[in-house]
């Protein structure tokens, strides 16, 4: 295929263009991976979508009832285990109480890892939060839209005990919990099906609650139409929602520092795109003069 | 007799099908809900076929001392270890030695295969983007303007997230739309191909 | 190789032109919906006036198991007394006693679908052809009214479902132009396709691999049997077959799913029956690695490297994967020829092989590489079906520019 | 050493070894994908086996069983036996005779579903389609995207810009309807692409590509994700460098 090439000399250009791949992947690997090791924040502005996330949480009153839904698994864990994170440190540091649950077999589980790390905090280790008292996981129930449908006309319907196997009864803060009525919040983290569509269809749409998701970054732009009707507050789309939010609340933990990596990646992508199109048009123009 | 029947099948499970579709009636209710159960069960039989078929190949390998047969046989060997650990139904159950295998080789393999697609990424990202005609500049571009989102560039950043969202919820949508009808229709006429009996290669011959 | 169909074309016409108006005629028909009636006022001391009119009937376009409820909003409902939540429906097969809740709305609805199982055993069972009586209570603050009970109704299952009817006219009008152009093809009317650049590589992609006395490797993709894109691809595999047969070229086909194993098997089994060499068919050119995503990715881009494929062919369903396989295909050096209509992994593709056959282009290339009058005809009714649409559009933005609703209308699928 | 920590260095030993591909094929990447391949399947029979093999029709079957044992009823539970009967017959390929009759199973598969997506994508890629494109060309239709990205732009260069974007806006049920038009355009069949007809069919072309560029930037973030995961997993969880 280069026997032509291979005849003349290469210039520095006809090297460039014809690169070992292997150099590249070094270059993503080194911008990747580098970054990680350097806690750096980057500063971005917040966007809308993620601010109106930001503001669902905070004009909450201390001791609202806040729920949050787990709808994915460890292969979406980059990017929504931070919103998680953040999810809880906002609402803790809000004093509202958290009521956990998923749709996702794996979703309480991930709640769990997140609720570990977020307990590691000064702040909210300070708070000495109760099992039960500030914060209850019901665990996972299958069923998917129906789960959420049942829950509107009662919580005990879906879920007759914690994932404790405690009875909902017997648990102070599920006692004045019925159904969405009670519930001042939902949250939803959200990698697929069941998810935000989901919640916004039987939940939003049948029992008018408030909902506001995070999502992953394929999955958000299909969102923004429920945003623009009001069915849902806002979304954080992927890493970068994530790290918004951790701006907005002034708290930036592992979304930020990805986004270094991330920032860096897209960068050497961009480059070696503009670098191969200059080495492109060199030749092209060496080729016609 | 050897076509006759299954393209009788195919006419008759396709038209009820998708009549159903236009009935709420319970009783055809009831067959659709249990043929989509027959599907099901027909595929599991259909695995062991499957299974049988990825045996006799690397055990042939084997035998034959083919190159790299030594790989089959770890092939084989994780086959046959997790079929034996999974002989049970307790085996699903979080904590089993099958399940430990399914969490720390098949995930890690599985999330790093998966990775390995941000090295791919940019690899054919420099090759195919070049400038050459306008239809590939017009690709270059918009996927230039789409990463760059992710890039802080100061006041440029907040212009370009503008821009790219248009991008992102007009001339995208409007291309994704073209594109679901042409699939559609041509999905519909193979569905349709298919129950009217003109499409068969699927069935081989004789 | 016979295939018949039983009508003529005019028949046909008349048949499915009269099945149009007669579905259109009753879904016009269909639309209309009850009126109003009038409130009494029957104030107690603190508890909101009764809802009335209550009137249930059965919930139209179902199997059976369900009735809708409505009532006149309590005249305490956003004035008056403006003291009304919620109202609560009940639900008794007895007239006089054993009343339940079923359901809650918010107050300003006035409406209720009591949707109940079909499951006998469930505890939310409601059957069919049962007369049931309904309650609404207006709840206010820790009180409630009530209203008279409703005139008995039942449940039962309908023969077509109204909503769907432009799911069945469209589909009519399909079925009508598929058989309509397979019947012109049969008599022999040639049918003109413009040529696509990705199908006439396939020819080329099969010579250069038997050049360099290589294989070919074709992927079907991580969809199943199942899946219409599938379908194509073993279609456009067994052509490809063919092809290989002729020129005495190996051909590697790895699949994902079982199923498709088979059906792989017999379409390339058919391509060398139709080249005449079914002898040469090797029953392990079509095997079966795994159902799981990478873990099939990860044998077949060792498989590229390793059996050196000189073309690598990707026709039907793909995911993530599309990516891994065409960027490893490169490394390799092999000529790669890819089509899907996977919306999501098409610039992939497009970006890393050589030709991409673009959403509906793979289920034109499951026709056209055969040439078969039959499946060209196929294509035509693709064709004017996108023409129908494209009408469509342009009346229907015109109508909407015009703020004429009613074609817009025409489009509502009710579920 | 604690079965977590082992599994850590197996999972991590195995991330290498697939990671090795990218230089190139090797023994050790060789020896990772013989062990993947054969795990998946093994670990897919045994979870299609429990999870649907047994619910669906083991269970359903000695339900019906002992409904006729016990009551000397036929209760519809036999049902499923039809399930079997094409598995069966599915089987039967490994016997070369009769293995014509797998394809009654193959019919009954893809003529049923077949049946399915008829209707299914009919509504889903037809008529929902369509409507979802007609609407209203007026310019003071509310212009639903502008909500979403408002970044407030004051500087001047930042004016011009904005009046730009501003346009795109203003047009973007227009842009909308034509790129959907061309767009279909491009994948009519029974014309070839000349004059205004094959300009129509290019311009649908350059719609196509504003999508596949924006397909491709948009999920390498998602890509950059999965790999910024397993590099967390190798540096802080495997050897915890920080």
């Amino acid at each position: 295929m280069n026997e032509t090439t291979n005849q003349e000399k290469k210039t520095f250009w006809e090297k460039l263009l014809s690169i070992d791949r292997r150099i590249i992947f070094l270059f993503i690997a080194v911008a990747i991976s580098v970054p990680l090791f350097f806690k750096t924040s980057l500063d971005m502005p917040v966007s809308p979508v993620v601010q109106e996330v930001y503001n669902a949480i905070e004009k909450l009153e201390a001791g609202s009832k806040v729920l949050v839904s787990f709808d994915y698994d460890p292969g979406s864990m980059p990017e929504l285990q931070p919103m998680a994170e953040s999810f809880f440190r906002h609402c803790f540091r809000n004093n509202l109480k958290v009521i956990i649950m998923g749709l996702w077999p794996q979703g309480p589980l991930q709640a769990n890892i997140a609720l570990d790390q977020v307990f590691k905090d000064e702040d909210i280790k300070a708070k000495n939060l109760q099992y039960g008292i500030d914060y209850v996981n019901l665990g996972f129930t299958a069923g998917n839209e129906v789960v959420i449908d049942r829950m509107g006309h009662d919580f005990r319907e879906s879920y007759p005990a914690d994932s404790r196997g405690t009875p909902l009864s017997e648990i102070p803060l599920m006692r004045g919990v019925r159904n969405y009525d009670n519930i001042d919040l939902i949250l939803n983290l959200s990698a697929g099906y069941p998810g935000t569509m989901e919640w916004v269809q039987y939940a939003v749409d049948v029992f008018h609650v408030k909902l506001a998701a995070g999502n992953t970054a394929v999955q958000a732009p299909s969102m923004y139409p429920y945003i623009q009707t009001g069915q849902l507050a806002g979304v954080l789309g992927g890493m970068k929602g994530g790290a918004e939010y951790e701006i907005a609340l002034k708290r930036p933990a592992k979304a930020v520092s990805y986004m270094f990596s991330q920032a860096i990646a897209h960068g050497v992508i961009c480059l070696f795109i503009i670098i191969g199109n200059i080495a492109f048009f060199s030749l092209r123009k060496k080729k016609t003069s | 007799m050897r076509w006759q029947i299954p393209l009788l099948i195919v006419l008759l499970c396709g038209v009820v099908v998708a009549v159903q579709y236009f009935v709420p009636l319970e009783e055809l209710e009831f067959i659709y809900e249990n043929a989509l159960d027959w599907i099901i069960i027909t595929g599991v039989f259909a695995m062991m076929l499957g299974l049988w078929s990825l045996f006799r190949v690397s055990i042939s390998k084997v035998q034959n001392k083919a190159p790299g047969w030594g790989y089959n046989l770890i092939t084989l060997a994780g086959l046959f270890g997790m079929l034996f650990l999974g002989y049970r139904v307790e085996s699903l159950a979080e904590g089993s030695l099958f399940m430990k295998l399914f969490r720390y080789v098949y995930i890690p393999i599985q999330a790093t295969m998966f990775s390995l697609l941000a090295f791919y990424v940019a690899s054919a990202a420099y090759r195919a983007f070049r400038a050459r005609t306008v239809v590939s500049t017009i690709l270059l571009a918009t996927a230039l303007i789409i990463m760059l989102r992710m890039i802080p560039l100061g006041f440029l950043s907040n212009w370009n997230q503008v821009l790219a969202n248009w991008i992102l919820t007009v001339p995208n949508m409007a291309a994704k739309r073209a594109i679901a009808m042409g699939v559609g229709l041509g999905m519909i006429a193979t569905a349709l191909k298919i129950v009217l009996g003109i499409e068969r290669a699927y069935m081989g011959r004789d | 190789m016979k295939e018949k169909l039983v009508f003529g074309n005019k028949v046909l016409l008349i048949f499915f032109l009269l099945l149009l108006f007669l579905f259109l005629g009753i879904n016009i028909t269909f639309a209309q919906e009850a009126g109003e009636a009038k409130a009494s006022v029957d104030s107690l001391a603190q508890a909101p006036a009764p809802p009335t009119n209550v009137v249930a009937r059965d919930a139209p376009n179902d199997n059976g198991h369900a009735l809708v409820v409505t009532w006149t909003l309590s005249p305490d409902d956003g004035a008056g007394k403006n003291n009304v939540v919620s109202y609560e429906i009940l639900r008794s097969d007895n007239p006089d006693t054993g009343f339940v809740v079923k359901g809650v709305v918010a107050l300003g609805i006035s409406q209720y679908e009591d949707k109940g199982a079909k499951e006998k055993g469930d505890k939310n069972y409601l059957p069919s052809h049962k007369d049931f009586y309904y309650r609404v209570r207006a709840r206010a603050d820790g009180i409630f009214s009530e209203s008279v009970v409703s005139a008995p109704a039942y449940a039962y299952g309908q023969w077509f479902h109204f909503g769907k009817s432009p799911i069945f006219i469209g589909s009519v009008i399909f079925t009508f132009f598929v058989v309509l152009f397979i019947n012109m093809a049969k008599k022999g009317k040639e049918l003109y396709v413009r040529p696509i650049a990705g199908i006439d590589a396939v020819d080329e992609a099969i010579g250069r691999a038997t050049e360099m006395g290589r294989p070919i490797l074709y992927i079907v993709g991580l969809g199943s049997a199942a899946d219409l894109g599938t379908i194509a691809s073993l279609t456009i595999l067994n052509r490809v077959a063919k092809k290989v047969a002729e020129y005495q070229t190996p051909i590697l086909v790895p699949c994902a799913d079982p199923i498709v194993m088979t059906v792989a098997q017999e379409s390339v089994k058919a391509g060398y029956y139709d080249a005449g060499r079914p002898d040469a068919y090797k029953e392990d050119s079509v095997w079966y690695i795994t159902s799981m995503q990478f873990a099939y990715v990860s044998a077949v881009n060792g498989l590229m490297l390793r059996e050196r494929t000189a073309t690598n062919i990707y026709m039907g369903v793909f995911y993530a994967e599309s990516l891994l396989l065409a960027e490893t295909g490169n490394v390799a050096g092999s000529i790669q020829i890819s089509g899907t209509d996977q919306v999501a992994q098409i610039p992939f593709f497009v970006a890393a092989t050589d030709y991409t056959l673009i959403g509906e282009e793979l289920y034109a290339a499951s026709a056209y590489l055969g040439k078969e009058p039959l499946l060209l005809g196929a294509i035509k009714a693709q064709d004017w079906g996108k023409i129908l649409i494209m009408i469509s559009l342009v009346l229907g933005v015109l109508a909407a520019s015009f703020h004429f609703d009613f074609f817009v209308k025409l489009f509502q699928v009710k579920m | 050493m604690s079965s977590e920590v082992i599994g850590i260095w197996i999972g991590a030993i195995l991330t290498l070894g697939i990671f090795s591909f990218l230089y190139k094929d090797n023994p050790f990447y060789k020896f990772s994908e013989a062990l993947f391949v054969g795990i998946s399947a093994g670990y897919w029979f045994v979870v299609t086996f429990w999870q649907y093999f047994v619910p669906k029709f083991w269970d359903n079957l000695s339900l019906a069983y002992s409904e006729l044992l016990t009551k000397g009823r036929v209760d519809y539970h036999w049902i499923y036996l039809v399930g079997g009967f094409f598995g069966v017959l599915m089987l039967l390929r490994l016997v070369p005779k009769i293995g014509w009759l797998s394809r009654w199973s193959l019919a009954f598969i893809v003529g049923t579903t077949a049946g399915l997506q008829f209707t299914r994508y009919l509504e889903s890629n037809g008529i929902l389609q369509v409507k979802g494109t007609i609407m209203p060309l007026d310019l003071t239709y509310p212009k639903p995207f502008i909500a979403h990205t408002g970044f407030i732009i004051t500087d001047i260069l930042g004016t011009i810009w904005c009046n730009l974007l501003n346009i795109l806006y203003t047009y973007s049920h227009w842009v909308l309807v034509v790129g959907t038009f061309c767009g279909l355009i491009y994948f009519f069949f029974s014309k070839e692409h000349k004059g205004v007809f094959g300009g129509a069919a290019r311009v649908g072309v350059w719609f196509l590509m504003i999508t596949f560029g924006a397909l491709f930037g948009y999920t390498v973030m998602s890509r950059m994700s999965l790999l910024i995961g397993r590099m967390d997993y190798l540096f802080g969880i495997w050897l915890g460098l920080y």
